[in-house]
C-alpha cells in the first residue's frame, strides 16, 4: 500500500470509527484493493465535486462518517470547501496537495518528470489551513505524505470532530489520473527535509513559500455546532414539540455560533 | 497636485457645467447612467442605487478615463447594475462575472476592470471565482452588494443571511452561518477589503476610490438593505429604519482583524478598511514568467 | 408499496404547479433536495422546505447547481429518494453530473421548469427549449427519461410517477415542466397514502461477499445498495464492470455503455406514455407535449369546427421517443403539426420517424409566452392543403414573426 | 485578411493532433487561452503555453471549466481571438457559458478533444460521445457550427476554419476531435502566413453613440466593437433589442432569439462542407467523420475489392448538418451506413434526412480502439445485400 492509503488505515483504526460507517467520495481514483483495505464505501466522483457529493451522502443518512478526499487541489471545489466549512457540515475532509513547489527554503526541488502543474507555475498557491480556518473549519492539518504517524493521528483526530475538519497531505504527484499510487518520492523526501513542525501555528502564517520551510503540524482545533446541530436547534426551537431531530442524536450540540 | 489656484477654477468650471446642464435638463450624471433605461427596476428603500451613485463619485473622484473602465455583472438585483451604466459593460452568467473579468483583465491589462454584483452571486454560486481571483490577485474591483437574501428571485437564504433570520427557503430560520466576506477575502489574497453600509456614502465612495486606485484585486462590501424581501419578511420595518439601524449599529475599526467581522442577526455591524497591503499582481508574475520563458528560448 | 403517510399531505388543494410537485416529491418518499433559487422554479423548493420536516425530510440550498446535483447523486447512495428542481442555466450547470449520476446509475428526478432561453434569456416566463438538452446535453451515451405535465394536477402525478420510473430503472428522471405550468394554479387533489403506489427501491439482500453492484437483472437493471451497509462498495464513475471496478479493456465500455442505453430502449415500451385523441381516422396529427399540448386543444377544436379531421397525440413522457407510433400513424395520416415553444426539437425527431410518408410541419414560438392557437388551426389548413411530399420540416411563419418582422412593431420596454 | 506571419510556423512538421491544434490557432491568429487541463486535451494547452511568449499570446489557467469559458468570452471582446481546449466532462461544465456565447454573440473557439462517457468514463480513450451534445447541450435554442477533423493536418485546418466561421457569424464554433487525432502524430504542412486567410472581424465603424451592438446587417450578424474603444456599449445574457437592453416580452424574444436559429440556417449552403469519395455509382454511402473517416475510408476500399459499390460521405462540418445531401444521396442510393463511435447520434439525423428512401445502417463503437473497418465492411455488405426495412435504423452488431 502507498504512504497515503497507509496513513488513512492508521487514522481510521486510531479513530475507532466502524470502517463499514465510513463512505469515501474522492475525486482521485484509489484501486479496490486499497479501498476494500481500508473497509470503506468508496465512490469516486466527478471532479472537484467529493465535498458536495458527501454533503449529500451525510444529510441523507447522518449516521455516516463522510470522508471527502479532494484532490484536484480546490480549483474546481474550492467552493465546495469554503460552503462546507462555512455550514460546518460534518465532514472529514482530505486534501491531497499535488502541487510541485519549486523552491522551497531557497533550494531547489529536484527535477521531476514533465507534468502539467494544477495551477500555471507562475501562480502563488492557496494557503489551505488559513482558507479552511477563515471559512470555518474546526480542525486543520497539514503534513507531508512522509510524516506517517502524525499523519495518521491527525487523521484520527479529524475523524471524531465534530464538523468539517480538513488535513493536507503534502504529496507531490506528477499525474493527477494516476491517482494515489504514484507520488515522486525524491521530491517527497525533499519536502519532508524542508519541513518543519509546529504544531497551533495560526494558519495564517503557514503559506508555503519559496523562501520558507515547508511548516507542517495540527494548526487549530476549536468547537462549533454543526449543520445538523443548528438545523436541529432552529426547527426545535421555531416548532416545538411537533419537530423530530434529524438524524440520530447522541450527542448534545455544541454550543458557540461564529465562524472565527 | 493642484494649486490653489487650478482647484479654485476647476470647481468653478464643474459648478458652470452642472449649471448648464441643470438649464439644459441634463442629469449630472447624464454621462455615466444610461439615461433611456430610467426607471430602475430597484425598490423603494433598496441601497443597490446609493452604491452605484457613490460608484459614479468614485469613478470621478479616481480621475479614470470613462472609456477604459469595463464593468461585469452577474444575475440579481445588483446584477442589474452593469446595465444602468454607461461604460463598456457586460451582463453575464449567475457567479460568474469574476471569471468574465478575468479574461477582459488578461486579455487587455490597460483596461480597469470593475466587478459589480451581489452577495449571492459572488460569494455563493461565484465563491470559487472570488477565491481564486483574489489568489491570483487579479487586478479588478469587486463591489460586493450585501443585502443577506437573494431578493431578485423572491427572498431565498443567502450564504450571507444571518443565523436564525428567516427566508423562503430557510422558512424555519437559517441554520447556515453567514460568510464574513472581509476575512474570506483577506484569508484568500485581496489586497485591498472594505466594507461599509450604505448609510455611509462618502466613506463608501472612498473605499470605492482607493479600491480603484489599488493595482490587485480589491473588494469592497456594501451592505444595503433589502426593503422588499429581507426586511420584510424579517418584519425589520422599510429602508429608512434599516438606515437608522445602521446608524445606530456600525462602529467604524479601521485596521481590525478581518476575523472578528462577523455579522449576526440584528447585530452590531464592524466598518472600515481592513487590508490594504501590496502583492504581486497575476500579470506582472506573468510578465516576469513569459520574459524568464523568452530567454530560456533563447 | 403504499406511500408513507407522513408525507402524504391528503386533500383538496388549490395550489400551483411547482408547489405541486413539490408536494409531489414528498408523498412519493422523496426524502432529500438539494437546490439553488432561480427563476422560475424557486417555488417548488420553497414548497418542499415548509413541508419536509413533517415528513423527517430535509432541504438543503446549497452553493451553486453543480453542488446540488452532486449532492444529490450523494445523497442516493445514502439510501435515500433524492431530487433537485431547477430552470435553464442552473439545468446547463447540472449536466456534468447528470451524466455522472446516469453512469452510477443513481435513481433521482429532476424537475426542470423550463424558461425562455438561450443564456440568461426571459426567467420569468416560458419555454420549451430545454427538450433536447434534456436528452443529450452531457457528454457521452446515456439514456433519460423525461416526463411533460401540463396542469398542476399532473405536476403531482407525474412527480410521484418519476420516482416511480427513477427507481425502477436506476436511471435519472427529468420533469420536463415549464413555466405556464409551474405557476399555473388549479385545483390539485392528492388522494389518501393508502392509494399511492410508490416503488421501493430495489435493494441487493443477499451476503456481503457476494454483491456486484453492476449486475444486472433479467430487465438489465441491477440492484442498489447503499453506504454503511458494510458492503465496502467501489462506486466509480469510471468505465467498470460488473463489480463496480474501474477497466481500461475496451468490450467492458461496450458492455457497460450498451446496457446503460438499452436498458431504457429496450424497456421503453413499458415506459412510454401517450396520450390520444382523435386519432383514428384523423387527417392530421397534433403532436404536442407540456403546456403546448393545452393549447393545441383549443387549435384542433376551431380546426374541427371548420370541419377538419384532426386527432391528438400527446407525449406524456417525451424521451425515450415513441418512435414506433410515430412510423405507425404516418402511413396513415397526411402530415403532423407539432407546436412547440422553441425553434425545432422534438419535431426533428417525429420527422425521422415519418420516414418521408407524411409531411411534417413545426409551429415555433421563441418562448416568453405560448402559441396563439389560431397559428395551429392555421398550420393544420396549410398541411392539409399540401398536395405533394415535402422534404424536411415546414417551418409555419405564426402571427408572431409575422408581427416582429414584416408588422413594423416597435419594441417597448 | 491574412494571417499574422508572428503566429504561423511555416514549414512540414510531425505533429501529433494536439499540437496541430495549438499551431492552427496560431495560425488562426487567436491570442488567448482560457484553460483547465483535462486528459487527452492537455497538450494542446502546453503546446500553446510553450509557444505563447515568443508569439505574444496570453493564456490563464483558470480554476475550472466554467470559468475557463467566462474568460474566453471576456476575453474576445477585447478584440482577441480566444478559444478553450477541453474534453468530455469540461464541455458539460461549459455549456451554461456556451449559451451566454450564443446569446452575446460573441466569436470564439472550443476544442473538444472527445473521450470516453458519460460520467468519468474513460479518460485517456478515444469517442465520439460529444456530437450530439454540441449542438443540444446548452439550454434554449441556438445553432453552432461543428467541425470534426479526422486527421493531424485536418487538426490545423479546422482550428482555422472554426476561427473563420466564429468571426464571420459571430458564433461560439467547436471543434469536435478525439483522443486517437489528439495523440496520432503525422506529417502536418503549415502554409506561409500569407497563403492563410482569415476572416476579419466584423467591426463596426462609425462614431461612439451611434452604435447599436445587436442591430443586425442585412446577413443577421450584427457588428462589433472593442472594449475601451469608447463605445460603451452594453450587452446582456437576457432577451434584448437592438440596443443590448433587456426587454422580456415574447415580441422581443421572437425578434433577438429567431435571427440566432436564422443566421446559420438560412446560410447552411455556405456553411455546410464535407468531401465525398467514389460516391458517383454507390450503392452503399458510409456516412463517416472524424476518426472513423479513417476506417471507412479503409473499408470502403476493402468493399470496392470485393465488388460491392460503396462510396464515402465524410463530414467536415458536422452541424450545421448536410441535411439537403443526404436526401439526394438517398434517392440515388440503396443504403447509408453509419458507423460513429457512441451509441447512436448523428446517425438519427441520417435516418431523419433520408426521408425512408434508403436504409441506414448504424455501426456502434465496436471493442477496438477505434472502428474497426472490418465491422464497417461486413456493414457495407449485409447493407448492400438488404432489402427495403420498414423500420428505422437497423443496428449492425457484427458477426
Amino acid at each position: 500500500m502507498n504512504l497515503i492509503a497507509k496513513a488513512l488505515k492508521d487514522g481510521i483504526q486510531k479513530s475507532g470509527v466502524n470502517p463499514a460507517m465510513i463512505s469515501m467520495p474522492s475525486d482521485i481514483p484509489f484501486s479496490q484493493e486499497v479501498t476494500r483495505e481500508l473497509g470503506v464505501d468508496f465512490f469516486q466522483t466527478t471532479r472537484g465535486r467529493a465535498i458536495a457529493f458527501g454533503t449529500g451522502l451525510k444529510l441523507s443518512n447522518p449516521a455516516l462518517k463522510v470522508m471527502p478526499v479532494a484532490g484536484d487541489l480546490m480549483t474546481l471545489g474550492g467552493n465546495h470547501l469554503v460552503h462546507g466549512g462555512r455550514r460546518n457540515m460534518e465532514l472529514c475532509v482530505i486534501v491531497v496537495n499535488h502541487f510541485v513547489y519549486h523552491t522551497i527554503a531557497g533550494k531547489n526541488a529536484p527535477p521531476m518528470t514533465s507534468a502539467f502543474s494544477p495551477y500555471s507555475t507562475f501562480e502563488e498557491p492557496f494557503n489551505f489551513p488559513h482558507l479552511g480556518n477563515s471559512c470555518g473549519a474546526v480542525f486543520t492539518a497539514r503534513w507531508t505524505a512522509l510524516h506517517t504517524d502524525d499523519l495518521g493521528q491527525s487523521i484520527a483526530t479529524a475523524l471524531n470532530k465534530r464538523g468539517l475538519s480538513l488535513v493536507e497531505i503534502i504529496a507531490p504527484g506528477p499525474n493527477y489520473y494516476a491517482g494515489i499510487e504514484h507520488l515522486d518520492e525524491q521530491l517527497l523526501k525533499f519536502y519532508r527535509e524542508q519541513s518543519e513542525v509546529k504544531n497551533g501555528e495560526d494558519p495564517r502564517h503557514v503559506a508555503i513559500a519559496p523562501d520558507k520551510k515547508i511548516i507542517v503540524g495540527n494548526f487549530t482545533d476549536k468547537e462549533r455546532p454543526t449543520f445538523i446541530d443548528q438545523y436541529n436547534m432552529q426547527l426545535g426551537k421555531v416548532l416545538g414539540e411537533k419537530f423530530t431531530p434529524h438524524g440520530v442524536i447522541d450527542k448534545e450540540p455544541l454550543p458557540g455560533g461564529k465562524i472565527g | 497636485m493642484d494649486t490653489q489656484e487650478t482647484a479654485q477654477k476647476k470647481i468653478q468650471t464643474a459648478k458652470a457645467a452642472k449649471d448648464l446642464a441643470q438649464m439644459n435638463d441634463i442629469h449630472p450624471m447624464d454621462d455615466f447612467i444610461r439615461m433611456d433605461r430610467m426607471p430602475h427596476i430597484w425598490c423603494p428603500g433598496c441601497g443597490i442605487g446609493i452604491a452605484v451613485t457613490a460608484f459614479a463619485a468614485a469613478l470621478e473622484k479616481a480621475q479614470i478615463d470613462l472609456n477604459k473602465v469595463s464593468i461585469v455583472s452577474g444575475i440579481g438585483c445588483t446584477g442589474r447594475v452593469a446595465g444602468y451604466v454607461k461604460l463598456d459593460s457586460f451582463h453575464t452568467t449567475h457567479g460568474r462575472p469574476i471569471a468574465y473579468a478575468t479574461g477582459i483583465q488578461v486579455a487587455n491589462p490597460d483596461m480597469k476592470v470593475v466587478v459589480f454584483s451581489g452577495d449571492g452571486d459572488l460569494i455563493a454560486i461565484g465563491g470559487n471565482h472570488f477565491i481564486h481571483a483574489a489568489r491570483r490577485n487579479i487586478n479588478m474591483l469587486v463591489v460586493c452588494v450585501n443585502n443577506f437574501i437573494y431578493a431578485m428571485t423572491g427572498g431565498q437564504v443567502a450564504p450571507t443571511t444571518p443565523l436564525a433570520a428567516y427566508a423562503t427557503t430557510s422558512p424555519f430560520g437559517c441554520v447556515e452561518p453567514p460568510f464574513n466576506i472581509p476575512y474570506i477575502a483577506d484569508s484568500a489574497g485581496a489586497v485591498y477589503v472594505a466594507r461599509w453600509t450604505t448609510l455611509h456614502v462618502r466613506r463608501l465612495m472612498n473605499a470605492m476610490t482607493e479600491g480603484l486606485q489599488k493595482n490587485g484585486f480589491s473588494v469592497v462590501e456594501a451592505i444595503s438593505p433589502c426593503a422588499m424581501y429581507y426586511s420584510r419578511i424579517n418584519r425589520l420595518g422599510d429602508g429608512l429604519d434599516m438606515m437608522n439601524f445602521y446608524h445606530d449599529n456600525v462602529e467604524i475599526r479601521h485596521g481590525e482583524d478581518t476575523k472578528n467581522l462577523d455579522i449576526g442577526f440584528q447585530t452590531k455591524i464592524i466598518c472600515g478598511k481592513f487590508v490594504d497591503r501590496e502583492r504581486p499582481t497575476y500579470m506582472e508574475r506573468y510578465s516576469q514568467w513569459s520574459e524568464a520563458a523568452k530567454g530560456a528560448k533563447r | 408499496m403504499k406511500a408513507d403517510p407522513k408525507g402524504v399531505l391528503t386533500g383538496t388543494h388549490y395550489i400551483d404547479g411547482d408547489v405541486a410537485s413539490g408536494y409531489g416529491a414528498l408523498a412519493a418518499g422523496c426524502r432529500f433536495i438539494a437546490g439553488y433559487p432561480i427563476t422560475p422554479s424557486t417555488e417548488a423548493a420553497e414548497a418542499f422546505a415548509r413541508v419536509a420536516p413533517r415528513a423527517g425530510a430535509i432541504f438543503i440550498q446549497m452553493e451553486d447547481e453543480l453542488a446540488s446535483m452532486a449532492a444529490v447523486v450523494g445523497g442516493a447512495w445514502a439510501g435515500v429518494k433524492t431530487m433537485t428542481i431547477t430552470s435553464g442555466p442552473g439545468y446547463s450547470l447540472m449536466q456534468e453530473n447528470i451524466g455522472f449520476g446516469a453512469s452510477l446509475e443513481t435513481p433521482f428526478v429532476l424537475l426542470n421548469i423550463q424558461r425562455g432561453g438561450p443564456s440568461t434569456g426571459v426567467p420569468t416566463k416560458t419555454g420549451q427549449a430545454d427538450m433536447m438538452q434534456s436528452r443529450w446535453g452531457s457528454h457521452g451515451d446515456y439514456e433519460v427519461i423525461a416526463i411533460s405535465p401540463d396542469s398542476p394536477q399532473e405536476m403531482f402525478d407525474y412527480t410521484v410517477k418519476a420516482f416511480n420510473l427513477a427507481e425502477k430503472y436506476r436511471c435519472p428522471v427529468m420533469i420536463m415542466s415549464d413555466e405556464c405550468v409551474g405557476h399555473m394554479t388549479e385545483k390539485v387533489v392528492i388522494p389518501p397514502a393508502d392509494q399511492l403506489e410508490v416503488e421501493p427501491r430495489r435493494y441487493y439482500s443477499g451476503p456481503p461477499e457476494g454483491y456486484q453492484p453492476y449486475k444486472p437483472d433479467p430487465d438489465l437493471v441491477p440492484k442498489m445498495a447503499k453506504a454503511g451497509d458494510g458492503l465496502k462498495l467501489y462506486i466509480s464513475g469510471l468505465v467498470h464492470d460488473e463489480r463496480g471496478y474501474p477497466v481500461a479493456a475496451e468490450e467492458f465500455k461496450t458492455i457497460y455503455v450498451r446496457r446503460l442505453v438499452d436498458k431504457i430502449r429496450l424497456n421503453k415500451n413499458k415506459i412510454i406514455e401517450l396520450k390520444e385523441e382523435g386519432v383514428d381516422n384523423a387527417d392530421i396529427v397534433v403532436v404536442s407535449y407540456g403546456i403546448s399540448s393545452r393549447v393545441a386543444v383549443k387549435g384542433v377544436e376551431m380546426a374541427r369546427e371548420k370541419g377538419y379531421k384532426v386527432g391528438t397525440l400527446r407525449l406524456v413522457t417525451v424521451w425515450p421517443f415513441p418512435d414506433e407510433r410515430i412510423q405507425e400513424l404516418s402511413s396513415k395520416v397526411k402530415a403532423f403539426v407539432v407546436p412547440e415553444i422553441n425553434y425545432g426539437q422534438v419535431v426533428y425527431d417525429v420527422a425521422r420517424c415519418t420516414h418521408g410518408k407524411a409531411n411534417v410541419v413545426l409551429v415555433p414560438h421563441g418562448g416568453a409566452g405560448v402559441h396563439n392557437p389560431k397559428d395551429i388551426t392555421d398550420a393544420i389548413e396549410y398541411a392539409l392543403k399540401q398536395e405533394k411530399r415535402i422534404e424536411g420540416v415546414v417551418e409555419f411563419k405564426t402571427r408572431l414573426e409575422k408581427l416582429v418582422f414584416e408588422g413594423g412593431m416597435k419594441l417597448k420596454e | 485578411m491574412k494571417a499574422d506571419p508572428k503566429g504561423v510556423l511555416t514549414g512540414t512538421h510531425e505533429l501529433t493532433g494536439n499540437e496541430a491544434c495549438a499551431e492552427g490557432a496560431f495560425a488562426a491568429g487567436c491570442r488567448f487561452l482560457g484553460l483547465y487541463p483535462i486528459v487527452p486535451s492537455v497538450e494542446i494547452s502546453e503546446r500553446y503555453l510553450e509557444r505563447a511568449p515568443e508569439i505574444g499570446a496570453t493564456f490563464i489557467q483558470m480554476e475550472d471549466e466554467v470559468s475557463a469559458l467566462a474568460a474566453v468570452l471576456g476575453a474576445s471582446w477585447t478584440g482577441k481571438r480566444s478559444m478553450t481546449v477541453t474534453s468530455g466532462s469540461g464541455l458539460s461544465l461549459m455549456m451554461e457559458h456556451l449559451g451566454l456565447g450564443i446569446m452575446l454573440e460573441t466569436p470564439c473557439v472550443i476544442v473538444d478533444v472527445q473521450s470516453m462517457g458519460p460520467g468519468l468514463g474513460l479518460p485517456t480513450r478515444a469517442s465520439q460521445g460529444d456530437v450530439m451534445q454540441a449542438r443540444w447541450g446548452s439550454h434554449g435554442d441556438y445553432e453552432v457550427i461543428a467541425l470534426a477533423p479526422s486527421s493531424p493536418q485536418e487538426m490545423f485546418d479546422y482550428t482555422i476554419k472554426a476561427f473563420n466561421f466564429s468571426e464571420r457569424y459571430r458564433i461560439p464554433a467547436v471543434v469536435l476531435s478525439d483522443a486517437y487525432i489528439a495523440r496520432l502524430k503525422e506529417k502536418v504542412v503549415i502554409p506561409a502566413a500569407n497563403k492563410i486567410e482569415l476572416e476579419p472581424r466584423r467591426y463596426y465603424n462609425g462614431a461612439p453613440g451611434t452604435y447599436l451592438p445587436y442591430k443586425r446587417d442585412k446577413d443577421y450578424v450584427p457588428r462589433m466593437v472593442d472594449i475601451g474603444k469608447g463605445y460603451r456599449f452594453h450587452v446582456t445574457g437576457l432577451t434584448h433589442d437592438d440596443r443590448g437592453y433587456p426587454i422580456m416580452f415574447e415580441e422581443c424574444q421572437e425578434y433577438n432569439v429567431h435571427p440566432l436559429m436564422w443566421k446559420i440556417r438560412k446560410y447552411v449552403d455556405d456553411i455546410v462542407e464535407f468531401q465525398e469519395s467514389q460516391i458517383d455509382d454507390a450503392d452503399v454511402v458510409v456516412v463517416a467523420y472524424g476518426v472513423t473517416a479513417r476506417a471507412a475510408h479503409s473499408a470502403v476500399e476493402k468493399a470496392r475489392a470485393a465488388g460491392v459499390k460503396a462510396g464515402v460521405l465524410k463530414l467536415t462540418t458536422v452541424w450545421p448538418f448536410p441535411e439537403k445531401r443526404i436526401a439526394t444521396l438517398a434517392k440515388k442510393a440503396k443504403a447509408f451506413v453509419v458507423p460513429e463511435m457512441n451509441f447512436g447520434q448523428i446517425v438519427s439525423e441520417v435516418e431523419r434526412c433520408s426521408y425512408g428512401e434508403a436504409n441506414v445502417f448504424f455501426v456502434a463503437h465496436g471493442d477496438t480502439g477505434i472502428e474497426d473497418p472490418e465491422n464497417i465492411l461486413s456493414a457495407i455488405q449485409e447493407a448492400s445485400r438488404t432489402q427495403k426495412v420498414q423500420s428505422g435504423v437497423v443496428e449492425y452488431r457484427g458477426a
